[in-house]
């Protein structure tokens, strides 16, 4: 049974890495803790749910449009709604919570409030040492770690990669160098949106869709980049894992209710005795 | 006394006037209902701005208007207290949390200091939701007593039946809440709090203990959240925990912000229109939060300032005339 | 005697010294400059003596009194008073009223007293009002009292700065390069400021890149390179030692 | 600061006034004319929030049920004639926001009968305040809380079934159906009825000669069902017991056939099966038994057919959620027909005698004076919906019985 546990908890851990690393690309490049991004990552699922039931598209090219089509709407979001106040927290929050009214109602609107459901792009189940895994979830494991992975390889090896590192460590000093602050931001914020709408479309295919999904999203979001330290990539992915097997794990050791006191416990702690995080610097 | 110093308490005194007399003209209830809950939010977004005085932002209000709320209605209905001795009691019971967990928080700046606030507000809910056996659960506690009646023969004759009884309460608890802080931040307390706000390493080297003032305006603001809980409590008569989480908090902030945190008045002009907004906008239904919305974009993209500066930009127009 | 003691002083950030093994002292009533290339751990010698850095090692005596690694405001209570080299102010507040926040440090109120608008607060708050203005006055910004301290030009900033730190009521006064930036007469006018101050029986000791200033303010000057002491004495001593025009020609600028 | 205070004590001038004209320009609502007066009904829906999921459904149904009375010409009452006005109001998530709106619906409004309400910690706060103003209320819900029916809620009625009142006919079909299944562990939402459910789920199931292995509690927020049913496995039933919202009982039933469980899972609450078969998707929608029926069978009641055809024509879907919400208004607006009186007090008085009321699944009568004290609860034929390898099987039509 542990392994069944430790595999749960490895899911659901790459899910909170997709949504933490999206919201620690923003945070740390635009500077801004984007509240709303729960609900881009459930505007992705929707998106997908668009091409692939609507439109009766394959669902990994909807998967595609959708990250691609999140990410331009991420773009159009910093450029209006986060860029003028990355200088101001409370206007920065308040705007962002604007977002998060905006689009939940727009999705409420057009979508309806009825339950929607991604159909499985492969059904069946498959069996890892002992351990039980549907198919839809070996293929959000699998396409959480590509994007991780092609993210790891953008920041390293592209220019702009390199870019935002320098605008993340220092915005005066990257401007000074002359980097374009503005166009990283917007190529961070595509990227950060573009990963949540991954985790939506891929959560959406294993289990439902509604409008309200965002707000767990964005908690366990906050949670893990604050665990992780911010921007931190590989701390994002650590984190992401250990709140992940905490609610794998504890859940099926004890309840839901304990699972999620822990993972409380281990964030406030975090911040309490190393508030930049466990990678976090400075 | 002369005119200078009986003129500027003229407009004051009317609007106490005015405030008084309003049960007198408007006797239909809910408008009542809808000014008390007007006074709940003023008292929060008010406080809330007292621990903004020192620069630091806390989500952490819903979590101490829960335990304000809890700590009045277990002490009332479980011990037997009168409300009057609860009321102050719950307030000084999230002061007194507000000061432990308050005490290692200060150290984080920014937003950091948020988000654990933010998180703590989760964790209070959390805490009330599983801790059953004192807390009811989900459900909460329901049909908490009303405040015990106060009766001055002839005087006055408060029992709590009607809603005017519980706005004089409310208007109560604003008044209280209001000149208490301000006469803090006046004083050369809210100097020390908006120096340390202005340049933390300044107020140092002047000898302000800018920890000291960060956990003191944290636990003072937390104090009048507690108390609004318990009246909140006490009011509906009905607590559950789903009535503290985030969304409270992020209101409370929201009724900040909007108002204008630079001012004393800000958060109350605040809560009063975004009180009103939701009471106005019912007729949308399920689009009702775009009207919300709308209105926090207007104020944060043009009235960066807050409602409050509304008049001042009208004076500026005016004056090159 | 010695006001202010400093013996063996030593911060290590990481692996490397920003100030190693420093000792000299400051006697009541001088005026003593402590100077040197970028970099020579001048602002981290203050840094450490008003308390937002702990010391590696070392001591810092005042007044007999050991403040090693006491929290800042409890240093600057004690009398120890610093300036900052970039213009640190209250920026929301006006002149006048940067210089009563200092004031209060001076007041004896008590968070009731001053809650509750009682007489006696209220006799003190008029008693600061006074003297800010007083301050004000002493420093010669009388003119833009009420401006905005944001918006004043950057001499005056600097300037202001002072006035912030002596309404702290310092026994010793930490000045951070008070002459950087500034203009040929603001320069004069702020040296006279300076030694006004330090006539009225104020220590002080500043942090001077602008050499003749420096030579012609203070009585006794220690300098430092890369983190160590490397000469002290007076203006002239100081002019004379090789090692001395060696560091600066070594960082080559400002050379005495 | 004097400035800012007069101008405080402007705005809060200004604002009174504000809401006054407001309030009176929506307390005159359709002015009556001489052949046809208005009746208001209250409806008390949670608008936003995620709750709205379940409860804009009920609306609509609510909705249709207002019209259908409407084209047939309204209700008569001493030869007056009546159109029936709905009043909607959003209650939203909170206790006070559930407050703030009835409040306005009682005293502004100043509707004497209401319908609605989901949110399962505002449910008991806003039946005080009701039974307080004599307002006549039909649940479209109810938790099993015990205090939320009882002898001293005169003025409460619900007529759609809950969990409750359906566990000995689902458990007895599980009996005759699943032999073999002795050990039963059950899923239960954290809600604040949870503990009584189980408690009474318990008594029938020892009844029926099951061995209860253990309740699980989960937060009706929860989304992966892995952890909780792997939990619930090691436990080994034979049978799940569940109480689920269409999105839990769908993930539930999803997550329990993914990680291996062969066993019947039952579920109590009156979930639409259609939605559980398309969340669970057709390979893991089997051995499912739940206490709603398929709406679109070809074996539903005549009426249940007129409704769905009108929710389609109106909103282009229908589930059970959407169906639901017509009977608490229907039941109500016959019995104050059968008490030719538009006060409460008799309405309330004649509904508890009803002893035939139709309702869209048949009919039905009042009863529960023993097992609630008071005799406000519909006690109708109800569905049972069997899922069978991908398949929906409306399996018969039953009537609990409540005392």
């Amino acid at each position: 049974m542990i392994e069944q546990n430790i595999l749960n908890g490895l899911m659901s851990g790459w899910i909170y890495i997709l949504v933490a690393l999206g919201l620690t690309l923003v945070l740390s490049i635009v500077g801004i803790v984007q509240l709303a991004h729960g609900e881009v990552y459930m505007i992705g699922a929707y998106t997908v749910y668009c091409f692939c039931v609507v439109l009766g598209l394959n669902f990994f090219l909807s998967l595609l449009i959708s990250i691609l089509l999140v990410g331009l709407l991420g773009v159009v979001l910093e450029r209006f709604f986060l860029r003028p106040f990355r200088d101001d927290v409370e206007g920065a929050i308040v705007s962002t919570i604007a977002l998060i009214l905006i689009l939940q109602t727009a999705v409420v609107g057009i979508a309806g409030v009825g339950y929607k459901e991604i159909p499985s792009p492969i059904q069946g189940v498959l069996t890892i040492l002992g351990a039980r895994l549907s198919w839809e979830r070996l293929i959000a494991i699998l396409a959480s770690m590509v994007l991780v992975s092609a993210l790891l390889i953008f920041i390293e090896k592209t220019r702009t990669g390199q870019a935002m590192i320098a605008v993340s460590e220092n915005r005066e000093a990257a401007a000074l160098q002359g980097i374009n602050v503005n166009r990283v931001s917007s190529v961070a914020m595509f990227m950060g949106c573009g990963l949540a709408a991954a985790a939506g479309a891929l959560t959406g295919a294993i289990f439902d869709l509604t409008p309200f999904m965002g707000g767990f999203a964005l908690m366990k979001g906050i949670g893990v980049i604050i665990v992780g330290g911010l921007g931190s990539i590989p701390g994002a992915i650590i984190a992401g894992l250990i709140l992940g097997l905490v609610d794998g794990v504890v859940t099926a050791l004890f309840s839901v209710q304990v699972a999620s006191i822990t993972g409380l416990i281990v964030i406030i702690l975090i911040l309490l005795f190393r508030p930049q995080g466990l990678f976090g610097h400075g | 006394m002369d005119r200078r110093k009986i003129v500027p308490l003229l407009s004051p005194a009317i609007l106490l006037i005015v405030l008084l007399l309003v049960p007198v003209f408007i006797s239909q209830p809910y408008v009542l209902h809808v000014l008390i809950v007007m006074g709940i939010n003023i008292t929060l977004a008010t406080s809330l701005r007292f621990i903004a005085t020192v620069g630091q932002f806390s989500l952490a209000h819903a979590g101490m208007v829960s335990i304000g709320a809890y700590s009045s209605a277990l002490l009332v209905i479980k011990l037997g207290l009168s409300f009057w001795a609860a009321l102050p009691l719950a307030g000084l019971t999230a002061m007194s949390i507000a000061f432990l967990v308050g005490s290692p928080f200060v150290r984080l700046k920014g937003i950091y200091f948020t988000m654990v606030t933010l998180f703590l507000t989760e964790f209070i809910t959390l805490l009330v939701t599983e801790w059953r056996n004192l807390t009811g659960g989900v459900q909460g506690i329901i049909s908490i007593p009303r405040p015990n009646a106060i009766v001055l023969p002839g005087l006055l004759n408060l029992t709590f039946a009607s809603k005017v009884d519980f706005y004089y309460l409310a208007l109560a608890m604003v008044g209280f809440t209001l000149i208490s802080l301000y006469a803090i931040e006046s004083s050369r307390i809210g100097i020390a709090f908006s120096s340390v706000r202005q340049s933390e390493a300044l107020a140092e080297s002047i000898g302000v203990n800018s920890a000291g003032f960060r956990i003191l305006a944290f636990s003072l603001g937390c104090f009048f959240a507690g108390i609004a809980g318990a009246f909140y409590g006490h009011y509906f008569s009905a607590i559950a925990p789903g009535s503290f989480g985030f969304l409270l908090s992020i209101n409370v902030f929201i009724y900040m912000v909007v108002g204008g945190l630079r001012r004393f008045a800000g958060p109350i002009i605040g809560a009063i229109i975004l009180t009103l907004i939701p009471e106005l906008a019912r007729a949308f239904k399920e689009y009702e939060p775009f009207v919300f919305a709308a209105i926090l974009l207007v104020v944060i993209f043009f009235l960066r300032e807050g409602l409050i500066s509304l008049p001042v930009l009208f004076r500026k127009r005016r004056a090159p005339r | 005697m010695a006001t202010l003691q400093i013996t063996g002083l030593t911060k290590y950030f990481g692996g490397l010294a920003a100030v190693h093994e420093i000792d000299f002292d400051v006697n009541r009533g001088e005026l003593v400059g402590l100077i040197g290339p970028n970099g020579a751990g001048k602002t981290t010698m203050f840094s450490l003596i008003t308390g937002s850095l702990r010391p590696t090692r070392g001591k810092v005596v005042f007044n007999g009194k050991d403040i090693t690694g006491q929290k800042p405001h409890l240093i600057a209570k004690v009398g120890v008073v610093r300036t900052f080299q970039a213009t640190t102010l209250f920026s929301q507040y006006t002149v006048l009223e940067n210089v009563i926040a200092a004031c209060h440090l001076e007041s004896k109120i008590s968070f009731w007293e001053a809650a509750l608008h009682t007489p006696s607060s209220r006799r003190s708050e008029e008693a600061i009002l006074s003297r800010a203005s007083d301050i004000v006055h002493f420093v010669g910004l009388e003119a833009c009292k009420d401006q905005p301290a944001g918006s004043l030009p950057h001499g005056y900033k600097r300037v202001l700065g002072i006035a912030v730190s002596m309404a702290a009521g310092p026994q010793l006064l930490l000045l951070d390069e008070p002459l950087s930036g500034m203009n040929v007469e603001e320069v004069d006018r702020t040296v006279a400021l300076i030694k006004r101050i330090w006539e009225r029986g104020t220590t002080i000791l500043l942090i001077e890149h602008n050499m003749r200033a420096a030579m012609n303010l203070c009585q006794r000057i220690v300098v430092l390179q890369m983190g160590k002491k490397i000469a002290e004495g007076t203006p002239e001593m100081i002019k004379a030692n090789r090692e001395v025009i060696q560091a600066y020609l070594g960082s080559g600028k400002n050379a005495p | 600061m004097m400035k800012r205070l007069s101008l405080i004590s402007l705005m809060v001038m200004l604002v009174c006034g504000l809401t006054l004209s407001i309030c009176a320009k929506e307390s005159s609502a359709a002015p009556p004319t001489a052949e046809t007066k208005t009746l208001k009904i209250g409806v008390m829906s949670n608008l936003t929030g995620p709750i709205s999921t379940a409860a804009i459904p009920h609306t609509r149904g609510t909705q249709v049920a207002v019209d259908w009375i409407n084209s047939k010409g309204g209700i008569t009452i001493k030869g007056q004639k009546y159109l029936i006005e709905p009043v909607i109001e959003d209650v939203k998530e909170t206790v006070d926001t559930a407050i703030t709106a009835v409040t306005k619906l009682v005293e502004l409004h100043k509707v004497k009968f209401a319908v609605g309400l989901i949110g399962p910690t505002q449910i008991l706060p806003v039946t005080s305040l009701t039974e307080q103003a004599k307002v006549i209320r039909s649940l479209w819900h109810g938790e099993g809380h015990p205090k939320e029916l009882s002898a001293d809620t005169p003025y409460t009625f619900r007529v759609s079934v809950i969990p409750r009142d359906f566990i000995v006919p689902l458990l007895k079909y599980q009996v005759k159906t699943y032999p073999e299944v002795k050990k039963i562990s059950m899923l239960f939402i954290e809600n604040p009825g949870a503990a009584p459910l189980f408690e009474r789920t318990k008594k029938v199931a020892e009844a029926l000669g099951l061995t209860v292995l253990g309740l699980y509690v989960y937060p009706v927020s929860t989304r992966d069902f892995y952890p909780l049913v792997t939990k619930v496995m090691a436990s080994n039933p034979d049978a799940i017991i569940t109480d689920g919202l269409p999105h839990l009982a769908g993930g539930t039933l999803k997550a329990a056939r993914e990680l291996g469980f062969k066993g019947p899972i039952i579920n109590l609450a009156p979930t639409c099966p259609n939605v559980v078969l398309k969340i669970a998707g057709k390979p893991f929608a089997d051995n499912f038994i739940v206490g709603a029926p398929d709406v679109y069978s070809p074996k539903m009641t005549p009426m249940i057919k007129t409704v769905r055809t009108m929710l389609l024509d109106k909103y282009k879907e229908v589930t059970w959620d959407y169906i639901r919400g017509f009977d608490p208004t229907w039941w109500m607006i016959q019995a104050i027909e059968k008490a030719q009186s538009l006060d409460p007090t008799d309405v309330a008085k004649t509904w508890e005698k009803m002893d035939r009321i139709e309702a869209t699944t048949g009919i039905g009568k009042m009863g529960g004076q023993q097992s609630y004290g008071i005799n406000h609860v519909g006690v109708i034929p109800f569905a049972i919906t069997r899922m069978v390898n991908g398949e929906l099987e409306h399996v018969g039509w039953f009537t609990p019985d409540i005392p």
